[in-house]
């Protein structure tokens, strides 16, 4: 059997590289997909604990991730909006060039 | 009779040694009689659909191939098998390459949950209705893949079509889909089929002989020929403007495989609008109970699927904008109506009394969208220039 | 460890890493989905089917589609032979790989390490539709509040601008 | 609009598909090569000789005059005279010709050839399953497959065949009034 830390490591994995991604990354879209990456790897620890966890009647992870799944939606739908929205004013959507605050 | 292909498969698993060896078997019987059959049906079907629309259209179908033309679909494959695979220059190789496995694979899944008879649902999960959307939303990505990787503006006008036209209907479809999981109380497709068992007197407790059931299965089937690309939404397609739409690109056994995966998610679609409404495996007569129950399933898929090939043969491709205004300006309001009436028709006492509400909630607001969704665009009366 | 836990975490590990690689946008949006698959794939053999479903539905069916959608209308007039990366991709990688190295050391020195699973533990859709309706009633109606602001919020900032008239 | 129009339309493919089993009329379908439509009478496509009789080769009406081969506007049209003469069908001697060619591939079936010749030699065929694997050789009519009886000309133009045959009918008997007193006065012996 998979033991708990297998998963937290292969959460830590995904969290490091969605931060890795964002933080290098130059075209927005793909930051917010680093981010979102991020997210999940926090819902798989939430699905870890509520499984190895000593009161899994109780469901809170996975209610937690259902809202989190949920919110994330409707985070990626603004923040690609907010792309398209950047890209059609400044006609680009690498984050090193959107640089100035002045419309 | 009715068990027999349930025993046959007990009897063939049971060969094996128990364990986990025996779930594999197992699993690979339910999968292998999955494929075979809905194959089987797939080539039975496009032969059927061939012919049907050539007598709508007078004139005869296929009927050169073996008698009256029922070996077509063989002649067909044997075609698309030994046809060149031309792959574009420019294409993306993987992409296009993998673009109809992802097509296929998922709505096979689709189908493992659709109750076929009695104790007959190659899976049965707790959450079966979820799980047959969520493989379904898998077809999009398979679209878009296809179109994009082709690298021809056609066939990504297409992709787009179809994606943008996916996701409007995929909304009214599971909202449909939601009144009867708020009425039975179950996402479990098996659990769905018992609570429509029994008859009152001569009439069955099928979901769609309620208001809100009725209302429910129009909206799923429209949502569902939507969903799965059939006239009088293939714009993706749209052969006279995009040419073949997302699979302009793909020749021999890839586009057999495409033709595959759209008449497989059809089944799929068709197979869960008779779990959801048209009482699944149940006989609609209580006298006729002694058929077996996968002779009703399939009878009613063959009778849903005619009715595809009826209406392809009857109406005319939409507009992209007439199909965008239809979707979210009529399916979605009326999914929506449709779930309050399906609450009002739960917490009503039984009788005339709740037939009478719950009929005049979903037809009121039908009458009140037909009539105003046209009304305001002042359609004139049609004058021709050449024509009498 | 069981082979399909390691299956599972190679695939979504090796696509997540692509879709941080890959030049191509889109190929990284088709990885992103597959990444998206294999976690779901992971939640299922945790037992959490509905979350897993959810996962599928929401992130491959919808959030996928939505970020190609989104790269095809942000392409255009970019230099291809650019890196992908920032001017100062050195220092992220760094914080990311320190951010690894911290997580991983906590998680290896803590009590997890090694925990088995106890029992059977399952979450059937009755049940989390009855702590959602109950004890979570309030945060749904926050939830779906949410969503609905999101959605006419995404319409209104993506929706062109008018022109002056 | 509630869908009545979709009920009616609906209503209408059902009949036709129904109806494709009881009734001919909603069941068009001519299938080829098995059935065919009967020829009107005044089709047409490409020209072909006419032969008086048994023997094609004897009762060939041309003469060979080569109007219809320097009228034809594609130029599909290619006769070499005989030096040997035969009698027509009033008696005269009159040449043949040794070659007559239609390049049925150029031929644009204008019937001018038809409409210019003197003799009633050359008429509009109905032939129209023309295809073969070779493209010049055998679109390359010759004489022999260009000769068909006047017979097969009465079966498929037979209103303009019976006009046909009238005139030479009355040109021959005039040809023979003119010949018995001719035959009367001197003893040139007449040609039957």
């Amino acid at each position: 059997m998979t033991p708990l830390h297998s998963y937290l490591l292969l959460s830590a994995l995904l969290f490091a590289v969605g931060l890795g991604g964002a933080l290098t990354r130059r075209n927005a879209i793909i930051v917010l997909v680093g981010i979102e990456l991020m997210l999940n790897a926090a819902n798989l620890n939430f699905i870890a604990f509520w499984r190895y966890g000593q009161n899994p009647q109780a469901l809170t992870g996975i209610v937690f991730v259902i809202f989190s799944i949920g919110v994330a939606a409707a985070e990626a739908a603004v923040g690609l909006a907010l792309i398209i929205s950047i890209y059609r004013h400044y006609k680009t959507a690498n984050v090193d060039q959107i640089d100035s605050m002045k419309g | 009779m009715d068990q027999i292909f349930v025993n046959l498969k007990d009897w063939l698993v049971a060969l094996f040694p128990a364990g986990r060896q025996q779930e594999l078997v197992s699993a690979l019987i339910s999968v292998a009689a999955l494929i075979g059959t809905f194959a089987g049906l797939f080539a039975l079907t496009t032969v059927l659909e061939r012919k049907g629309l050539g007598r709508i259209q007078n004139r005869y179908g296929p009927n050169r191939v073996g008698p009256y033309g029922i070996l077509q679909p063989m002649a067909d494959g044997l075609k698309a098998l030994t046809k060149e695979d031309v792959v574009p220059r420019s294409a993306d190789q993987v992409v296009h390459f993998l673009a109809p496995l992802v097509l296929v694979a998922p709505v096979f899944l689709a189908l493992a949950v659709v109750p076929m008879g009695r104790n007959m649902a190659a899976v049965d999960f707790d959450a079966g209705i979820l799980f047959f959307f969520a493989v379904g939303a898998a077809t999009e990505l398979s679209v878009f893949m296809a179109g994009w990787s082709s690298r021809n503006k056609y066939s990504l006008l297409g992709a787009m079509r179809a994606i943008a036209q996916m996701i409007s209907y995929e909304v009214p479809l599971i909202l449909s889909s939601l009144a009867v999981i708020m009425i039975a109380g179950s996402l479990s497709a098996v659990t769905i089929v018992e609570k429509q068992a029994g008859y009152s007197g001569l009439i069955p407790h099928w979901f769609v002989l309620t208001p809100w059931g009725f209302a429910g299965f129009i909206l799923f089937m429209i949502a569902a020929a939507a969903e799965s690309n059939r006239s009088p939404f293939d714009l993706p397609e749209g052969e006279s403007e995009i040419i073949a739409g997302y699979y302009i690109e793909y020749s021999g056994f890839k586009f057999a495989l495409f033709f595959l995966g759209e008449y497989i998610g059809l089944f799929a679609a068709s197979g869960l609008a008779i779990t959801l409404f048209l009482g699944g495996w149940n006989a609609p007569f209580p006298f006729l109970t002694w058929i077996p129950s996968y002779v009703w399933f399939f009878g009613k898929l063959l009778a849903l699927i005619a009715v595809f090939i009826w209406v392809r043969g009857t109406l005319p491709r939409l507009r992209m904008d007439q199909l965008m205004n239809f979707a979210w300006k009529f399916m979605l309001p009326m999914a929506l109506i449709n779930l309050l009436t399906a609450g009002v028709w739960h917490f009503t006492p039984p009788g005339l009394a709740r037939w009478i509400i719950c009929a005049l909630l979903v037809f009121g607001p039908y009458v009140a969208l037909g009539r105003t969704l046209f009304e305001s665009k002042k359609l004139a009366k049609r004058t021709y220039s050449y024509a009498e | 460890m069981s082979a399909t836990f390691v299956m599972l975490a190679v695939l979504t590990v090796v696509s997540a890493v692509a879709v941080m690689l890959l030049r191509n946008l889109v190929h990284c949006a088709l990885a992103l989905a597959v990444t998206f698959a294999g976690l779901a794939g992971i939640y299922l053999q945790l037992n959490a089917q509905f979350v897993g479903f959810a996962q599928l539905l929401v992130y491959v069916g919808a959030v996928a589609i939505l970020i190609v959608f989104a790269i095809l209308l942000t392409r255009g007039r970019e230099p291809p032979l650019q890196s992908v990366f920032s001017g100062s991709a050195i220092v992220g990688f760094g914080i990311a790989i320190v951010v690894f190295a911290v997580l991983a050391t906590m998680t290896l020195s803590s009590r997890a390490l090694g925990m088995e699973k106890p029992g059977e533990a399952n979450a059937s859709v009755a049940q989390i539709g009855e702590q959602l309706m109950t004890r979570y009633i309030l945060p749904l109606e926050v939830a779906g509040l949410l969503l609905t602001v999101a959605l006419i919020g995404a319409v209104i900032i993506a929706m062109r601008d008018k022109e002056p008239e | 609009m509630l869908g009545e129009g979709i009920i009616k339309g609906m209503g209408e493919t059902a009949r036709n598909f129904f109806g494709s089993y009881v009734k001919e009329d909603r069941l068009t379908t001519v299938q080829y090569p098995e059935e065919r439509l009967p020829q009107k009478e005044a089709a047409r496509n490409f020209p072909f000789l006419v032969y008086d009789g048994k023997d094609w080769d004897k009762g060939l009406r041309c003469v060979a005059c080569q109007i219809c081969e320097k009228e034809c506007p594609p130029q599909c049209i290619y006769i070499v005279k005989d030096a040997t003469k035969k009698p027509d069908h009033i008696g005269k001697m009159q040449f043949q010709a040794k070659v007559f060619d239609i390049d049925i591939s150029v031929c644009m079936s204008c019937q001018i050839c038809v409409e210019v010749c003197p003799f009633e030699a050359i008429k509009m065929d109905v032939e129209y399953e023309l295809s073969t694997g070779d493209r010049f050789g055998q679109l390359l009519l010759h004489k022999d497959q260009l000769a068909k009886s006047n017979d097969y000309y009465r079966k498929i133009h037979p209103t303009e065949a019976a006009e046909v045959d009238a005139r030479m009918g009355a040109e021959k008997a005039k040809a023979e009034a003119k010949a018995k007193p001719a035959a009367a006065t001197s003893a040139t012996p007449s040609k039957p």
